[in-house]
């Protein structure tokens, strides 16, 4: 067996149901595979009705993934609602419990989610890097909805994580809604109708959350985010230093 | 003196890990009467208080977390029991009592200032930063659960003041725990005062947690603040209007 | 005596957290609450996880205020909705296993009878209908069979609405659901003919629609339970989920399937009919008696 | 202990009889009693004298009657049969005790899910409950007999073994306890008419611990202990154990005489924003540890958790249930081939003794595990307790109803032909 030499990115995704957290983890995971990259996720559901926090993980690697299930340590976490840390609508609590040093934390919030000290503190302990990005404001302006904010995230995310690219990105949400889809739970394929209905055509819901991904893409780029592996690389040889 | 240790194993103030093992697995005993337990070994009745005493006195936000068999008066046994309960938290300076009133999972979340519940009670230890706390009053069942998941995530100092046989998952613990015992602590916590240990807390007394307890210990009448209320409204409140059915007092 | 337990010990009150010092000074434990009353006290059910605009929460809301004594009332549930109220309500609430109710129910109340004699104990059984009439169905009639004095009360929601929308053996004949994806194939199982034949003391049909009628019903159930033999409520509670109900509508629905096949029906044996004659006439007496004081 | 406080009070009680002593004689009075007979004549007694002290006499009787005796002297509240062979006898014979007034209440339920469930529901209210089964009926009870241990529910649940499956057989064959060793709860295992006695009676007071709060299983094997003779030893029929104190368990009563008001002892518990990740693995960790809490008082009342014949010898073996009869002669026929051979043998699967074991067996070349059964449960358990588990040979093993002759074991001992 090669020795694995890949980057590996254990991506934990919390948000509240409604919210797209488990679509945009397919659609993450799948343009992952499109990508020639391997990838694994895997929903958690709760048995508590709408408006319950979601969690759902997806494994990213350019190598062989072998283990699955939850990811109770990951290296980055994404946050679809900024009540997941301030309600604790969430699985995990603190909401950055487990996260290995030199995280990545992207939190969908125009202005930076206030934290409690002790709180702001261990972060800053753990070396970990917090991005927030307007999902919800980018998916409402581009897409008119903000049922699209699912796929600003993925855009961000993929921006600070470098894979996968933009086009893998599209076709994966093209197969979600048109080609052969996922079996989704009653909740997910009645939001599916839901959506649906926001658009004239299959075709242009999925241009929209297409543009919806890029543009997110594109802030997270702009703000030079995708500096973070980079960035992480530079810490480990710093604290190996030191 | 500890009794010769037949395990290694040591019951400390954690965080400990993913998933600790219960400490009777890793052959710690129980205390007989007469005797206590701490951090895994057995001693005497008398050191366990003393070291529940210094734990109590000594870490940051000491809290008392009285459970449903002291806090409902049900019967003469627990009424006994709260006399005793608040010259102990008289005796402990900065101490906070947070309630633990049942073990249904409280839905949608609990109020961590307000409330200790053992189906997540890192949630209360972690938001107010408790690093030493006293169980009494728990069915033996849930305190078990709760000390365990406490050592598991937490760095706080866990004391079970049992009615019963006592609790190994807790790092200070002592059996048959009656009204007579719980003077007996009263006693430690001011033994040890004597003997040289300084509390942590000055001049202060116990200190009101939640807002309910904020209002009610300075007689007001306890009204929900915005912040606390859950997007403005009660997401899980019934949303039926109730038509006008029959007359209720109708024969 | 078992009022005690929901009396603080001295000095705790103002330790406690809000909801349990407004069930305390407030509650519905110290008196007999009304429907009218519904929204001006503190109830036995705190908040809950169900779907919002759920019929069924609503029913579920009217039996604690309907039980005769809520402090001597336990309450035994299986998998399904009801259940994720239920595990919040200010009465003991049993989870057994799947299907096993009135098993559990007959145990129980069998086991409360040896040791408060003096004392009635009221065993309710509230579950779904997939719980009662599918995988508890032998357990359902056997508690009948043998006359076990306690109540049992069907959630019927003609589906299995916390799996996801399963067809249930109370689903109408021809409804396309899961599991029955050319529609279910046999008529709706007759509950309620069953449990006049099996010699259940009181039966009832009923629709959440008028809230005092509900919990009128549940009253003479839990009453007639105690004192003759096994009682039956079948309540429709829609689940607004699968059957693609709106919130807002779930009233009118439930007052156009009373109309159409949910009307109220009460059944007595002759038995429970004399009693609850004789109990409510001296229930009027006593009333009156206590007017003319 | 509070509890043993308690009992000597009442254990200096006076009979009813006594009680009646002098008094004024009223109208309504009722003539001057006859000598109080039967149920009514029993007097609470502290279980240390009932199960430890008391005088005994000595009876010829079967295992079924050995169960009935126990259970007589247990205080039992309610009792719920039914039936399968080879179990039907006991709790019809327990059933005569309810018609002679030993137990308040008992009934034939509709099948094993009805008794299982309705056993969870008795010990919920408190009370003392007690309920036997077999074989096929053990299968079909235990998605209820596995939930017990997590809803800390104390009761006596009798097995007397039998083969399980298809082809469909009733003849002794103890597979069945593989089933129920992971349940959670505790499970004996009697070799003889006097173990389940013994075990039976003990069973109670062990279960309502309040920091063990779980069901008890006493098994034995069908009919070779249940439906046939052997020597039991029991004190007189008037005394019996003190009545369940549930107010002291290690959860609240489902009766609305206990806080909290708000009782959901067993709710769903999955992971939520208000439910710990943790809370069910801890639950689990808990059940596992109140087993191991059970010890103390298993080596108390069952006088010793493992007991040892011929500690020194190279050869150990190691059996429960009736294998101990048959490895009890093999070790006295070894003896007279000049062999040097010992007996340990496991009085409780669960908790299982494994450092008893590993000391008891730690000096032998070779530990030997005869069995009822096919799988041999009990020699995995022992190879993954001893050290150097290579010693351990994993039979001999008879199954689907045959007797285990002892020339089986006689020549695994001896590694030739007898």
């Amino acid at each position: 067996m090669a020795k694995s030499t890949a980057k590996r990115f254990n991506v934990r995704m919390a948000g509240i149901g409604g919210q797209g957290v488990v679509t945009a983890s397919h659609v993450l995971s799948n343009g992952v595979i499109i990508g020639k990259g391997e990838s694994t996720m895997v929903p958690f559901f709760g048995s508590e009705k709408r408006m319950a926090p979601v969690e759902s993980y997806v494994r990213i690697s350019a190598g062989q993934i072998y283990e699955i299930g939850e990811i109770i340590y990951p290296n980055v976490i994404v946050i679809f609602h900024s009540q997941v840390i301030t309600h604790g609508k969430s699985y995990t609590m603190p909401f950055y419990w487990g996260l290995k040093p030199n995280g990545a934390i992207l939190i969908n919030s125009e202005t930076p989610v206030p934290l409690i000290p002790d709180q702001e503190q261990e972060l800053k302990d753990q070396n970990a890097f917090v991005f927030h990005v307007p999902a919800s404001k980018i998916a409402l302006e581009v897409a008119g909805t903000e049922l699209a904010t699912n796929m600003a995230m993925v855009g961000a995310l993929t921006a600070i994580i470098g894979m996968p690219n933009l086009d893998a990105i599209k076709q994966s949400i093209t197969e979600r809604f048109v080609g052969k889809g996922i079996v989704t739970s009653g909740g997910t394929a009645s939001l599916d109708s839901v959506i649906e209905k926001k658009f004239a055509k299959k075709a242009e819901l999925v241009s929209k959350n297409n543009d919806v991904a890029v543009a997110a893409h594109a802030y997270a780029m702009e703000r030079g985010w995708n500096t973070w592996v980079a960035d992480k690389k530079e810490a480990e040889r710093v604290s190996a230093a030191s | 003196m500890a009794k010769a240790n037949a395990t290694p194993y040591r019951v400390v103030a954690g965080p400990e890990g993913l998933l600790p093992p219960a400490a009777t697995v890793m052959g710690v005993p129980l205390p007989e009467e007469g005797e206590g337990l701490v951090e895994g070994s057995i001693v005497s009745e008398a050191e366990a208080l003393e070291a529940a005493a210094i734990a109590m006195l000594t870490r940051k936000n000491p809290t008392l977390f009285p459970g449903p068999m002291i806090l409902w008066g049900w019967n003469e046994h627990t009424r006994e029991k709260a006399k005793p309960f608040f010259e102990v938290a008289n005796e402990i300076p900065g101490v906070r009592i947070i309630p633990m009133p049942d073990y249904r999972p409280i839905y949608p979340k609990i109020d961590p200032e307000a409330v200790i519940n053992p189906c997540h009670p890192n949630l209360t230890i972690w938001h107010n930063k408790i690093e030493a706390c006293v169980f009494i009053g728990l069915h033996c069942h849930y305190a078990n659960i709760t000390l365990k998941m406490i050592r598991a995530g937490t760095n706080c100092y866990t004391i079970a003041l049992c009615a019963e046989a006592g609790h190994e998952d807790a790092m200070a613990s002592v059996p048959n725990f009656d009204a007579e015992k719980i003077f007996r602590f009263r006693d430690a916590l001011k033994r040890v005062k004597k003997n040289g240990v300084k509390p942590l807390y000055a001049g202060q007394g116990i200190i009101p947690s939640g807002w309910a307890q904020i209002a009610r210990l300075k007689g007001e009448i306890p009204v929900l603040p915005e912040d606390k209320s859950l997007d403005g409204k009660n997401p899980a409140a019934f949303s039926h209007e109730l038509v006008t059915g029959l007359d209720d007092t109708a024969e | 005596m078992s009022l005690e337990t929901i009396k603080p010990a001295p000095g705790f009150l103002d330790y406690l957290p809000k909801e349990y010092q407004d069930l305390i000074e407030d509650g519905p434990f110290f008196q007999q609450r009304k429907v009218s009353e519904l929204g001006s006290f503190k109830e036995a059910i705190e908040e809950h996880p169900m779907c919002a605009g759920c019929a069924m929460t609503l029913f579920i809301r009217l039996v604690y205020l309907g039980l005769p004594s809520l402090e001597h009332s336990v309450i035994i549930g299986t998998a399904g909705c009801g259940r994720l109220a239920l595990t919040q309500g200010a009465v003991p609430f049993v989870y057994g296993n799947y299907g096993d109710t009135n098993c559990v129910a007959s145990g129980l109340k069998r086991g409360l009878d040896i040791r408060f004699k003096d004392t009635p104990k009221d065993v309710i059984v509230m579950a779904g209908d997939g719980g009662l009439a599918d995988i508890g169905f032998h357990g359902v009639m056997h508690s009948w069979f043998r006359k076990e004095k306690f109540t049992t009360i069907m959630l019927d929601n003609e589906v299995y609405g916390n799996t996801g929308g399963q067809e249930s053996g109370m689903t109408q004949k021809g409804m396309i659901l899961k599991m029955a994806p050319t529609g279910k194939k046999f008529e709706k199982m007759d509950m309620l003919g069953l449990a006049k034949t099996s010699g259940v003391a009181y039966t009832a049909r009923i629709a959440p629609t008028n809230p005092t009628r509900v919990v009128n019903t549940i009253r003479k159930a839990v009453l007639i339970a105690r004192e003759v033999g096994p009682t039956y409520i079948q309540a429709y509670t829609s689940c607004n989920i699968e059957y693609a109900i709106p919130t807002p509508k779930v009233m009118d629905d439930a007052r156009d399937v009373e109309k159409d096949r949910y009307g109220f029906l009460e059944y007595f044996s002759d038995e429970a009919k004399e009693y609850w004659d004789r109990s409510e006439a001296e229930r009027k007496k006593a009333r009156k008696e206590q007017i003319k004081q | 202990m509070k509890d043993g406080v308690k009992v000597e009070e009442k254990l200096e009680q006076k009979t009813s009889k006594d009680k009646a002593g002098p008094q004024v004689v009223s109208e309504k009075a009722p003539a001057p009693q006859e000598e109080l007979k039967g149920a009514a004549a029993q007097r609470i007694v502290d279980p240390d004298y009932l199960i430890l002290e008391a005088p005994r006499k000595r009876e010829f009787i079967t295992g079924s009657e050995a169960a009935k005796e126990a259970i007589r002297r247990a205080n039992v509240d309610i009792a719920i049969a039914y039936p399968i062979t080879p179990q039907s006898e006991t709790m019809q014979q327990v059933g005569y005790l309810y018609a002679e007034g030993y137990i308040k209440d008992y009934y034939r339920a509709e099948e094993e899910i009805g008794v299982m469930g309705a056993i969870a529901g008795a010990s919920r209210a408190g009370v003392r409950s007690l309920t036997a089964t077999a074989g096929p009926g053990l299968m079909r009870g235990i998605e209820q007999i596995a939930s017990w241990p997590g809803g800390r529910l104390p009761s006596v649940l009798l097995i007397m073994c039998r083969v399980v499956n298809c082809p469909l057989a009733i003849q002794p064959d103890n597979v069945e306890l593989s089933y129920i060793l992971n349940c959670g709860g505790i499970v004996l295992h009697g070799e003889n008419q006097q173990d389940f006695y013994d075990y039976s009676l003990a069973a109670f007071m062990i279960g309502e611990k309040p920091e063990v709060t779980l069901p008890v299983a006493v098994a034995v094997d069908g009919f070779f202990v249940t439906h046939a003779r052997g020597w039991v030893s029991m004190p007189a029929e008037d005394i019996k154990l003190p009545p369940r104190n549930c107010y002291h368990e290690s959860v609240p009563m489902m009766d609305n005489e206990n806080p909290p008001i708000r009782i959901s002892r067993d709710a769903p518990i999955q992971k939520s924003n208000f439910i710990s990740y943790q809370m069910h693995a801890s639950w689990q960790q808990e059940v596992f540890a109140a087993q191991e809490r059970a010890k103390k008082w298993i080596n108390r009342w069952l006088g010793g958790i493992i007991e040892v014949v011929n500690p020194k010898a190279k050869t150990m073996i190691v059996a429960s249930g009736a294998a101990v009869s048959q490895s009890r002669e093999a070790v006295r026929q070894a003896e007279e081939m000049g062999l040097d051979v010992g007996l340990v043998k496991i009085k409780s699967l669960r908790p299982f003794p494994a450092q008893e074991l590993i000391e008891a067996t730690d000096h032998a070349d070779k530990i030997i595990v005869p069995e009822f059964n096919y799988v041999g449960w009990l020699a995995k358990e022992v190879k993954s307790t001893v050290g150097r588990n290579e010693r351990v040979f994993a039979g001999p093993r008879v199954f689907g109803g045959m007797s285990m002759p002892t020339e089986l074991i006689l020549e695994a001992i001896t590694g030739s032909n007898i």
